[in-house]
């Protein structure tokens, strides 16, 4: 779920655009990093942000109507370390922008935050969670890829909410609403995308 | 993919992207600047208009792009529109407000003004062009590097996807929901191992025709006709002039 | 005689706009083997994904033993399970990471028990000659292999008819020969085989009728001994005639060779040929060609 | 006379332990037209990837115009400079957005002014056939046509040798036919070009040398015209002589053609029957064929 180009006000715009670029000036970093080491790090990173977009473009089978969905960031995510998704993830959402109208320039900003720097992040940090407590690979991934996704799309309703709060409830009331408003999509869609993803995983570990 | 495919077609294809880009911006800071509703709408009916009578992108194919947008409108606007009747004891029930309506009205306007600007530009110029104009900007270069390879791999994948979901369907892959999860993941997975072998064969053509490290192209070269240019910025500046004039409400 | 499948007057555009079929019609007799000859573009695959349901036409029906296909649910997988379509590109149709689990995804799909996959599993692959990599991981496997792992993925579901996208393209010439044998094998045990390329020499020599597209068009649908005495039929559809032709012709006009038949393939004229020069036995061997 | 390029006694293994070239001997003639034959995973590939440097043998030596190639980065960036590769598959070969963009990487990497790169992708665009497609973007185009950008990409750098690893393949024969012509309109201007092929038919016919690689040995190298006469030489090395030749040597024996020279495709063989009926002019037409 991308917030739509123009519909956040000028100054939440601007505020979720600073508040990205460290992240992804430090993502990049860190890959110039790598490619140093691995020159041929270069063309992986390019052909993993387009099946990336790839998947992020998909529709899944269970749930109709659902335009997109975070599947490669939190697979990305397991697969490549969460400071190499904000490049990554940025292109896609750059890219999501520009060549299937779903979300926007002056949105990109926000949708980065929620979906290359907070899903991620949350996806990566569960699965470490996960395998320190012993659990199995597969919840581990699971819980990850689900967790990461929910995580998504809570950040987007608080974003939405910070920008339009409620008139009587306030930026909590309104957080309720479009969290419950988008739960009806984007619950179903985060199970599904936790059993792929679990499906993929183990799929991966036979090659 | 409609809006590539309608880019490429587009008659506007060979005005440098430098001058849509120009024009489309001044039209974001207009829409910006628009302080009513009225004129906001106004906006996005003119950008709209621009694009289907002068740029002349099918009004069907425009419609159905916008389709995604609105869907989003639709949905954000009617949870904006809700709220609670404040009980003695918390919240007593749910309740439309209309005096909410100004508000949302400039939110929906404005958000309209700056989508159809948008479109105005990726509906008459691909992303390979919006590329060019980005090596012009100075985006780093390893941003740069990433959005070309992953813009040419991702019609190399879009079409593995596609043949590969076709020979699934083919030996009824996606008869029922249990298969079609199975199937898609199975071919994520097979897609996802591939991708360190294109990634290595993609770097032996390129040290093939001697990579220096940097994935360098030539710049695309329009005819700059530095007419196109001033045209964007007059007409840009006629539009954020107007809004500051208090509009054309 | 009701031919096993049937294309009707099919027309079709891609989502982009461009021709795939223009009023097309095809029909194949149960238990022949057919050569599908076009240039690039001309719409053969277009055609092949039709003939298993993966594209519906706009105008015009598909009939399966003179019954009209409905394109719903129930009606596309009967279909599917009796068609089966072998693609070009190996790596483009195989995504399992091991020859097996590949092969077993067809039939599964169909809903069948265990022991009955692991059957017709073994089966296919011994069909195709793979039953000792039956374990082994897809992506070691040569490219001709890959190919027979496609082949067997599709014999698995038992269709009544098999269609191969370019099967000989990539293959040597030992592996190419393989493939024919694996082919007139499926043949005799009463499969029917529609084969796309675009060698005219290949078609010739193995098909037992030749269909040839154009612009989307089928142009022509023929018996190859009928074909193989009109070289003007191939040149008004845009194909050379097979090379054994123009050699026969000259051969005859010269006075080597009887008029009819003609040898199918270069290999047959040599024999012919070499026949010739046995006096005593030269005009059986002759007609035995 | 030296050669343009030799590898001598080149050995390489893979990280994963196969061997990938043993002990293998390759020289090829400046201005020469060379075919590379071979059966899938003979080493074909591999061989070409150490003509231009991308592999380096373990043992043995790639020596440039008798010069010992360096594979250091001056080394390979001469090197690479004057050896095009071109590989199979284009999708795994272009990654740029416009066909311009991506044909002008290699002039781009080599340092030319900007100017002298646009001439030189504009040039490169024109000998492919491709300058009306500049500003296409590469995901528009035929599989013909994206294995012409690839062609074109390399041309933009001027190699001396132009290596190409089955560029026949999935091409129809039309599209085959262009870029022989192609090819040959590149030879004409001195370019010394290295095909691989496994179709014998194409490289008796097309090429000056022919080499024949297997198991990661060249096997053999030798010129076409010693070739077509020794059937036995091509089965040595595990290949099916070219049609033409068995065809040749059965009207040779019954009195219908001279044994020298064996014409090199079967076209050309009809055309010296065709001449033959004509007895005024037979003997010259033999000879010139």
């Amino acid at each position: 779920m991308h917030i739509m180009e123009g519909f956040l006000p000028f100054k939440h715009a601007l505020a979720w655009t600073v508040a990205s670029a460290p992240f992804l000036a430090w993502g990049l970093a860190s890959a110039g990093r790598r490619l140093r080491a691995h020159p041929d790090h270069r063309m992986l990173l390019g052909v993993s942000a387009a099946f990336a977009f790839l998947l992020s473009a998909l529709k899944l089978p269970s749930v109709t109507g659902s335009c997109s969905h975070p599947t490669g960031v939190g697979l990305g995510a397991l697969l490549f370390g969460p400071a190499a998704m904000v490049p990554v993830g940025f292109v896609v959402l750059l890219f999501q922008a520009l060549l299937l109208a779903h979300g926007g320039l002056t949105t990109l900003g926000a949708n980065v935050f929620s979906m290359a720097i907070v899903g991620p992040f949350v996806a990566y940090g569960v699965f470490r969670l996960a395998c320190l407590l012993g659990l199995g690979r597969s919840p581990a991934v699971f819980l990850a890829a689900c967790l990461g996704d929910l995580a998504t799309y809570v950040t987007t309703s608080l974003q939405l909410a910070l920008a339009f709060p409620d008139p009587v409830g306030g930026v909590l009331l309104s957080f309720e609403k479009f969290a419950g408003i988008f739960a009806l999509t984007q619950l179903p869609l985060a199970i599904t995308e936790g059993l792929l993803t679990v499906l993929v995983v183990n799929a991966m570990a036979q090659f | 993919m409609t809006l590539e495919r309608l880019a490429y077609a587009s008659p506007w294809r060979r005005i440098a992207p430098s001058a849509k880009a120009l024009f489309c911006a001044c039209a974001m800071a207009a829409a910006w600047l628009t302080a009513t509703p009225l004129g906001a709408c106004a906006l996005a009916l003119l950008l709209a208009a621009i694009t289907v009578a002068v740029a002349r992108t099918p009004w069907r194919d425009y419609l159905r792009v916008l389709r995604a947008p609105l869907g989003f409108l639709a949905l954000s606007c009617l949870t904006m529109l809700v709220t609670i009747t404040p009980g003695d004891h918390g919240p007593a029930g749910w309740r439309l407000a209309p005096e909410l309506l100004p508000p949302v009205m400039m939110t929906v306007t404005r958000a309209a003004a700056l989508c159809t600007a948008l479109l105005l530009l990726v509906l008459t110029t691909p992303l390979g062009d919006l590329l060019g104009l980005l090596r012009r900007l100075r985006v780093p270069a390893l941003l740069l590097d990433l959005m070309a390879l992953a813009y040419r791999m991702q019609a190399v994948l879009g079409e593995a996807w596609s043949d590969g979901t076709t020979a699934q369907r083919a030996r009824l892959g996606y008869v029922g929901r249990r298969q079609a999860l199975r199937s898609m993941a199975a071919l994520i997975s097979c897609m996802a191992v591939q991708v360190w072998a294109r990634a290595s064969a993609l770097q032996a053509a390129a040290d093939a025709r001697n990579d220096t490290g940097e994935l360098r192209f030539l710049t695309p070269q329009f005819d700059r006709s530095p007419r196109h240019h001033l045209m964007a910025a007059l007409a840009g500046v006629m539009l954020v002039a107007t809004v500051l004039a208090g509009g054309p409400a | 005689m009701i031919p096993l499948i049937e294309l009707r007057g099919a027309s079709y555009r891609y989502p982009d706009g461009s021709h795939g079929l223009r009023d097309c019609h095809l029909a194949l007799r149960p238990g022949s083997r057919n050569a599908l000859l076009g240039a690039n573009g001309a719409g053969k695959t277009t055609l092949m994904q039709h003939l298993n349901g993966l594209l519906q036409p706009e105008t015009g029906v598909l009939r399966w033993k003179g019954e009209t296909v409905v394109h719903n649910r129930a009606g596309l997988r009967a279909l599917r399970q009796q068609v089966g379509l072998v693609f070009q590109n190996p790596d483009r149709q195989l995504f399992s990471a091991h020859v097996e689990e590949d092969v077993s995804f067809g039939p599964l799909n169909l809903g069948l028990p265990e022991t009955e996959v692991r059957n017709r599993v073994a089966q296919a692959l011994r069909a195709v000659g793979l039953q000792d990599h039956a374990r082994a991981p897809v992506h070691h496997l040569s490219f001709g292999q890959k190919k027979r792992v496609c082949l067997a993925g599709v014999l698995a579901m038992r269709p009544q008819l098999l269609v191969l996208d370019e099967p000989m393209a990539g293959l040597d010439l030992p592996m190419q020969q393989d493939l024919q044998r694996l082919l007139d094998a499926l043949v005799a045990e009463g499969v029917t085989v529609l084969v796309s390329t675009h060698d005219p020499d290949f078609a010739a020599d193995w098909a037992d009728e030749i269909h040839v597209m154009a612009q989307g068009r089928c142009q022509l649908s023929q018996p190859v001994a009928a074909l193989l005495t009109q070289p003007s039929a191939w040149q008004a559809v845009g194909q050379t005639p097979p090379q054994v032709m123009a050699l026969h012709a000259e051969l005859v006009r010269q006075g080597l060779l009887a008029a009819v038949p003609v040898p199918r393939s270069i290999e047959r004229l040599l024999a012919v040929l070499r026949a010739r020069t046995l006096p005593a036995s030269q005009e059986s061997v002759i007609h035995d060609a």
